[in-house]
C-alpha cells in the first residue's frame, strides 16, 4: 500500500470516492444527512457528490434524526440503498430507537424476508475540546446490540473497501468514522490515516482484523484512532527491543476473535486501546475473548487504555489527561513486558 | 367520494373477518392461561392487543390501497394487517410462533412482515411513522407508482417520530398519508390527559397540509376521506394528516381490567359496535340483502377457521433457529 | 431476612412502599410516567401512590419519553426528586439523549454546581414471549455510559432498599426492575424475589454486591433474574459436590469489583450470568475485571452464559433456546470445575 | 408592552457587551490557528457560534425575567446568558476553559451553567426544551413564582423533543414559553428547505396554545410580545410558542466559509445590524443622548475587557480534576 507515486487519499475522500462510484452503478444507492449536500458534511465525506449527483440523490435533512434515519430504513426495505449520515455519533440518543430497534431489527422479525440494505455513517471522537456531547466514539453502545454490522477505518484504503463493502451489503452497516483521521486540517488529522487508494472500486470485508504491525512480544488491539497510538507505541518500543503486534480491529461486528487470539497466542501479551469508555464496552469484551479462549497463556495480566468513565471535558488539558495516547500505550507496554503472571 | 356496492362488500367481509379472527385469537389466548393467567403460557404467548371496534379505519382506508402500496402498523395490527391483504394462514401461524408463520415465529403478534403487500408494523409508538415516509420517498425516488400509509393510535401523535416523520412527508411532498385511530385511550391514560388538543387533525397546520377528523367510525365517512386523501397523494400533491374516531371495544392488551374506564363507556361503545351498524345500514339502503350478507359472514368464517387450522397444524421452529436470519 | 412470621414483599410492592416512605417525608420526591396513576404502573410498582398521593405527585404523561424524562431533569436541577418510569426499557431508544447526554452529565457540564436528583426506573427481561422490542435487559447499554448510576435488584429487601437509596441519592439513579421478578402472576414471576422487607424505611448502598451464596469451588456472578438461575443451579450443583458462590452485584454502576475479584480469589472459577446480549457487555466487563487484576489464578478459563447476540425472537422454544437458564449455568458450572486452564 | 427608559438602557447596553464579547472572543479564537487553523489549539478550542445579529431575542425576553426564571439556551448561548445576568467572568474563564470558569473547564462554550441565575445550555438540538418545562412544572408543584424560558434555533422546530416538550408544557398548562430564534438557517441548510410551513409560531395551533411571530429582528417588538407571553404564563394560563426573525451575521460556527448562503445576502443582513440601528432610534426618539449611548458602550466595553482579563488569568485546572464532579 506504500507504493511510490501512486495517490494517496484521505479518508474523507475515499467515502466520497466509494459514495460516488456505487451511485454510478448502481441508480438505488442516495445519500442523506444533514450539511451533506452543497456543505458536503461538516467532516468532508460528501464533498463534490451533489455536483454529480444533484440535490435529490444528495439530500440535505431537516435536523430531525428519527425521521430520516426510519425514513432510510423505509426506503432501504423498498428497494434503496440509502446511506445516510449523523453527523456526531453523540447524536444517536435522539434517534437510537430507528436504529437498533428498527434498522438493526427489521431482518430479523421478518424472518429474513426483508432486507435492509442501508449505510449509517457517523463520526467519533474526540481530542479538540468539542466537549461532552461532540466527542465521545461509543462503539461499545453499537457494538453491543444485535442485527447492526459495526464498522470503523483507521485509514483511507480501509475507509473506500470498508464504505464499499457497506453499500453492497444487504444488512445495515454502521461505518463509524474519526474526525481526527479524516484529513481535515482544523481537526488536526493524522496524516498515517492518508495512504494509498485504488481508484477502481473494492472491498474490504466486514468482519476481518488486520495485523497492522507484525510483532512478537505484545499484541496491542485497538481500532480508527487507537491503531495509530499503537502504531506509534510500537515504534518507540522496538527501539527499546520490545516488537509489538498491532492488531486493527476494523470491525467490531463481527468482530474476528480469530485474528485477536491468534496474535495473543502468539505474544502472550495483550493491552487493549479503546477511545470509548472504559468499562462495560471495547476493551472488556476483547479482554473476555482472549481469557475464555482456553488455550490462551498470557505472561502478564491483560490491560487496557480507555477513556475513563467519566464524561468528557471540554478544557484541553483535562481531556488529553483522559484520552489514551502513544505514551500511554508504551508505558503500559513496558510495564507488562516486565511483569510476568502469578504462578 | 362513495364506495361501490363491490366495495362495500369488500369492506363488510372484510370487516368480519377481521372481528372474527380476533373473536377466536381471544379464545385460543386463554388456553392454558387459566386458573393462572400468565402472559408466557398457552398456544399464544405474550402480549395480545385486539383490535375489535377499530375496523372501520382499516377498510376504509385500504379500501383504497393496492398490494403495491405501503402501510406500516402498530402494536394493534390485525385489523389493518387483515385490510391491506396479508396472508391470514401465515399471519395466524406467526400469532402461534409457528415455523409456518410470516417470520419463522421470530416476529410473533407486533412484528408482522409480509413484503408481498408491503405491510409491516412494530411494537414502539409511532415507529412506523418513519419508514412509511422512507417508502413514499423510495417511490418518489424510482419514479414508481404507489402511496403509503402509516397507522399510528392517537396516543402516538405526542412521540417525537410523529412530528419528524410528518415534517419530512410535507417538505419532501411526499405521497405519504398519516392515518391516526383515535380510540381515546394511550393505555389507561385518556386523550385529554395527554393531547391538548381536541383533535389531531389541527396538527396539520404545523406542516401546512391538509387535516381531516372523521367522527363516529363510520365506513362510509373514512372511505371519502382517505379516498380523497390517497388521490391526492397519487397525484403527487404531497401527503395527509387524517384522524378517525374510533372505538376499543376491548381492554388495551389481554388481561387488562380497564378500571380506567368511566362507568357506563363499554355498554355505550358495545351499543355503537361498528360490525351490527354496517350490516343494518347495507341491509336498510338495499345494497345487499341479508341473505347476502350472512353469506358474507358464512365465508370469513371460513376462511378464519382455515387460518387458524393452518396455524395450529404448522410445525415449531427449531430452537436453534432463533440464531438465523439477522443478517441479510 | 428470613425470619417467621415476618412479612414478606413483592418487589413491585417493595418498590411503591419505598417511594411512599420517602414521598411521606420529602415533598419534592414525585412520581412520573405512562400509566403509573390509576393503573398503579403496568408492573405493579407504583399502585395505590395516586390515592394517598393524588395525580399531581403521581402523574401520568403523555406517551413522550423524551418530553418527561428531560422535563425531570429540569425539575431536578430545580430542587424536585422525580422518579420517572421508562414503561420498558426496550423504549430507551427514543428519550436516550435524555438519559444518557442530559440527565447523566449535567452535574458534570455545571462542574458539580448543579445536582440532578432523580430515579429512572425501568422495566428488563424476557422470557414470556413478548419479543425483540419488549424483552430486552441492556444492563450493558446504561452501565458502559458514564454519570448515572445503574442498579437493579434481585429480591424485594434489596428493592426496597435501593430504591430508598436511590431517590435519596443526589445523582441520577437507573433502576431496573426485572420483569419476572416483579410479584406479578401474569409475568411468570420468581417466588424467591418475594422475601421479608423491613416496614421502616433503610437504604442498602449503591454499589455494593451482596454475596447471595457462599461456596468455594465456582463463582457465579449475575444480576437480577441470573442471580436466581445462579441459586438454583447452585443447589443442584451442591447435590454433585461442587460448592457454589453466587455474587449478585446489584449494582452495575458503581461496580463492586473488590467483591467479585475476592469471590473468584477464593474459588479461582468464574462464571457470569447474564441476560442481556453477550457481546460488548456484562459479562465481557466481570471477566476483564478478573483477569487484569493480576493477582488471581484462575483454575479454569472463565465462562458466561449471556443472550446470543441476536434480536429477541418471540417464540417460546426460540426464546427459551436462547436464555440463560439453571440447567445451562450448572453445565457450565460442572465443566469448569472439570477443565483446567493450559500449563 | 412599551420598555421604559430604564429598560431601553439595559437592553442597549446588554446587546452592545453581548457583541463587544463576541468581537474579542472572535479575536483571541484564531489566536494560535493561523497559518494551520485547527480547532484543538489556542486559548479557545473547540467549536465556537457566535450570537452577532441575534442580539435583540436575547434582550427582548430577558428584559422581563428575574434571576428566579429559568432559561435554557443552546450552542449559540453567548447572548442569552449575557442577558439573562450570568456572571461574565466566570462564563469567559469557562470558554477559556479554565479552572475559575463556571464549570472549572468541565463544560466549554457549549455547557455553560450558572444556577444562580437558573441558566443552563446544551449543544444537542432542541435539547433545553424538556429541562425547561420541567423547572416550569417544578415550579407549578411547589407553587414558587417563576417562569421557563427555552430558546432554540428555528431548525430546532423540526426535532421531535421540541414537540413532545411543546405538548406537555400544553398539556399541563405550565410556565413555558418556547422562543425560536429564526436565523434562517441551519448549518448550511435554509429554513425552507427544512421546513414546510413559513413560520414556526402556526405550530402553537398543534398544542392548542398562542403563537406569535415578530418580525425584523425588533427589540421593541419582541419585548412586547415576550411581555405579554410572560404576563400570561405568570398568571398561569399556560405555555406560548413565539418565533423571532433574526440575523446570524457570523458563520454558524468560525471556521465555517458561508458559500452556502446567496450572493449578497451578508452585505444586506450588515446593513440591518440591529446594534447601529437600536442606538440610532433611541437616539432619533430622544430616549438617549448620544453621550449617553457612548457612555454605555464604553462601559460594556470596560466589562467585557475585565471578564476577558479574569478568564485569562485564570489557573488551567488540574488535567486529573476530569475525574471529579461526575456524581453529586
Ligand atoms: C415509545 C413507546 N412508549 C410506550 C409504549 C408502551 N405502549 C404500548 S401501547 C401504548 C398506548 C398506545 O396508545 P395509542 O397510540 O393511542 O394506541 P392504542 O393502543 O390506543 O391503539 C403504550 C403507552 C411503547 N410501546 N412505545
Ligand atoms: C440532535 C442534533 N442534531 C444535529 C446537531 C448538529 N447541529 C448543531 S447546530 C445545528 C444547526 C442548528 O440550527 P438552528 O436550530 O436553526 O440553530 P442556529 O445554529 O441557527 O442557531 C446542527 C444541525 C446537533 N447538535 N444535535
Ligand atoms: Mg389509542
Ligand atoms: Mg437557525
Amino acid at each position: 500500500m506504500t507504493i511510490v507515486n501512486e495517490r494517496k487519499l484521505t479518508i474523507a475522500r475515499a467515502m466520497a470516492e466509494a459514495m460516488a462510484q456505487e451511485m454510478r452503478i448502481d441508480p438505488a444507492v442516495f445519500v442523506m444527512g444533514e450539511d451533506i449536500a452543497q456543505l458536503g458534511g461538516v467532516f468532508g465525506n460528501t464533498r463534490g457528490l451533489v455536483d454529480e449527483f444533484g440535490k435529490d440523490r444528495v439530500r440535505d435533512t431537516p435536523i430531525s434524526e428519527t425521521g430520516f434515519i426510519s425514513a432510510a430504513v423505509g426506503a432501504a426495505m423498498d428497494g434503496m440503498r440509502p446511506v445516510v449520515e449523523l453527523m456526531f455519533v453523540d447524536f444517536f440518543g435522539v434517534c437510537f430507537d430507528a436504529i437498533y430497534n428498527l434498522m438493526a431489527k427489521n431482518i430479523y422479525f421478518s424472518g429474513g424476508h426483508v432486507t435492509v440494505p442501508m449505510v449509517l455513517m457517523t463520526s467519533t471522537g474526540g481530542g479538540y475540546s468539542d466537549a461532552g456531547q461532540h466527542s465521545q466514539c461509543l462503539y461499545g453502545s453499537f457494538a453491543h446490540l444485535p442485527g447492526m454490522k459495526v464498522v470503523s477505518p483507521s485509514n483511507a484504503y480501509d475507509a473506500k473497501g470498508l464504505m464499499t463493502a457497506a453499500i453492497r451489503d444487504n444488512s445495515p452497516v454502521i461505518f463509524m468514522f474519526h474526525k481526527g483521521l479524516q484529513g481535515m486540517g482544523w481537526l488536526g488529522t493524522e496524516a498515517a490515516a492518508n495512504v494509498h487508494v485504488p481508484e477502481d472500486a473494492y472491498e474490504v470485508e466486514i468482519g476481518k482484523a488486520a495485523i497492522a504491525r507484525e510483532g512478537s512480544d505484545v499484541t496491542i488491539v485497538s481500532i480508527a484512532m487507537g491503531v495509530h497510538h499503537a502504531l506509534k507505541a510500537a515504534k518507540v518500543l522496538e527501539a527499546e527491543g520490545i516488537s509489538t503486534e498491532v492488531v486493527d480491529l476494523r470491525s467490531l461486528v463481527p468482530l474476528d476473535r480469530d485474528t485477536v487470539r491468534a496474535s495473543v497466542r502468539k505474544t502472550g501479551r495483550l493491552i487493549v486501546v479503546d477511545e470509548d469508555y472504559h468499562s462495560y464496552g471495547v476493551s472488556g469484551e476483547i479482554i473476555a475473548t482472549v481469557c475464555e479462549a482456553g488455550d490462551i497463556t498470557l505472561k502478564a495480566p491483560p490491560r487496557r487504555i480507555a477513556y475513563p468513565d467519566v464524561p468528557i471535558a471540554y478544557a484541553h488539558g483535562m481531556e488529553q489527561f483522559c484520552l489514551p495516547n502513544p505514551e500511554k500505550v508504551a508505558a503500559a507496554a513496558r510495564e507488562i513486558c516486565r511483569t510476568a503472571v502469578p504462578a | 367520494m362513495q364506495p361501490s356496492k363491490a366495495t362495500l362488500g369488500w369492506m363488510y367481509h372484510n370487516m368480519v373477518t377481521s372481528r372474527k379472527f380476533e373473536t377466536i385469537i381471544e379464545k385460543i389466548y386463554m388456553e392454558g392461561k387459566s386458573p393462572v393467567f400468565n402472559m408466557a403460557n398457552g398456544p399464544i404467548p405474550g402480549e395480545m392487543h385486539l383490535s375489535n371496534g377499530q375496523e372501520p379505519v382499516a377498510v376504509g382506508v385500504c379500501a383504497h390501497l393496492k398490494p403495491e402500496d405501503i402501510v406500516t402498523a402498530t402494536h394493534r395490527p390485525h385489523h389493518q394487517a387483515i385490510a391491506k391483504g396479508v396472508d391470514l394462514n401465515r399471519m395466524a401461524a406467526e400469532i402461534f410462533g409457528k415455523a409456518t408463520g410470516l417470520s419463522g415465529g421470530r416476529g410473533g403478534h407486533m412484528h408482522l412482515f409480509d413484503p408481498a403487500v408491503n405491510f409491516a408494523c412494530a411494537g414502539i409508538i409511532a415507529q412506523g411513522m418513519g419508514p412509511a415516509v422512507g417508502a413514499a420517498l423510495s417511490r418518489k425516488m424510482q419514479g414508481k407508482p404507489g402511496v403509503a400509509v402509516a397507522f399510528i393510535g392517537e396516543g402516538a401523535a405526542n412521540q417525537g417520530a410523529f412530528h419528524e416523520a410528518m415534517n419530512l412527508a410535507a417538505v419532501w411532498k411526499l405521497p405519504f398519508i398519516c392515518v391516526i385511530e383515535d380510540n381515546a385511550w394511550g393505555i389507561s391514560v385518556a386523550k385529554s390527559a395527554a393531547t391538548p388538543v381536541k383533535r389531531n387533525d389541527v396538527r396539520a397546520a404545523a406542516y401546512g397540509i391538509p387535516g381531516h377528523y372523521v367522527e363516529g367510525n363510520d365506513p362510509w365517512k373514512i372511505y371519502d376521506v382517505a379516498g380523497q386523501a390517497i388521490a391526492r397523494a397519487r397525484a403527487g400533491e404531497g401527503p395527509t394528516l387524517i384522524e378517525v374516531e374510533t372505538y376499543r371495544l376491548a381492554g388495551h392488551f389481554m388481561g387488562d381490567a380497564e378500571g380506567y374506564r368511566p362507568k357506563g363507556e363499554k355498554d355505550a361503545l358495545f351499543a355503537k359496535d361498528p360490525i351490527p351498524l354496517m350490516r343494518k345500514r347495507l341491509e336498510a339502503d338495499g345494497t345487499f340483502t341479508a341473505a347476502e350478507l350472512t353469506k358474507m359472514e358464512a365465508e370469513a368464517e371460513v376462511k378464519v377457521a382455515a387460518a387458524i387450522k393452518f396455524a395450529r397444524e404448522g410445525a415449531a421452529p427449531k430452537p436453534e433457529d432463533a440464531l438465523t436470519a439477522v443478517f441479510a
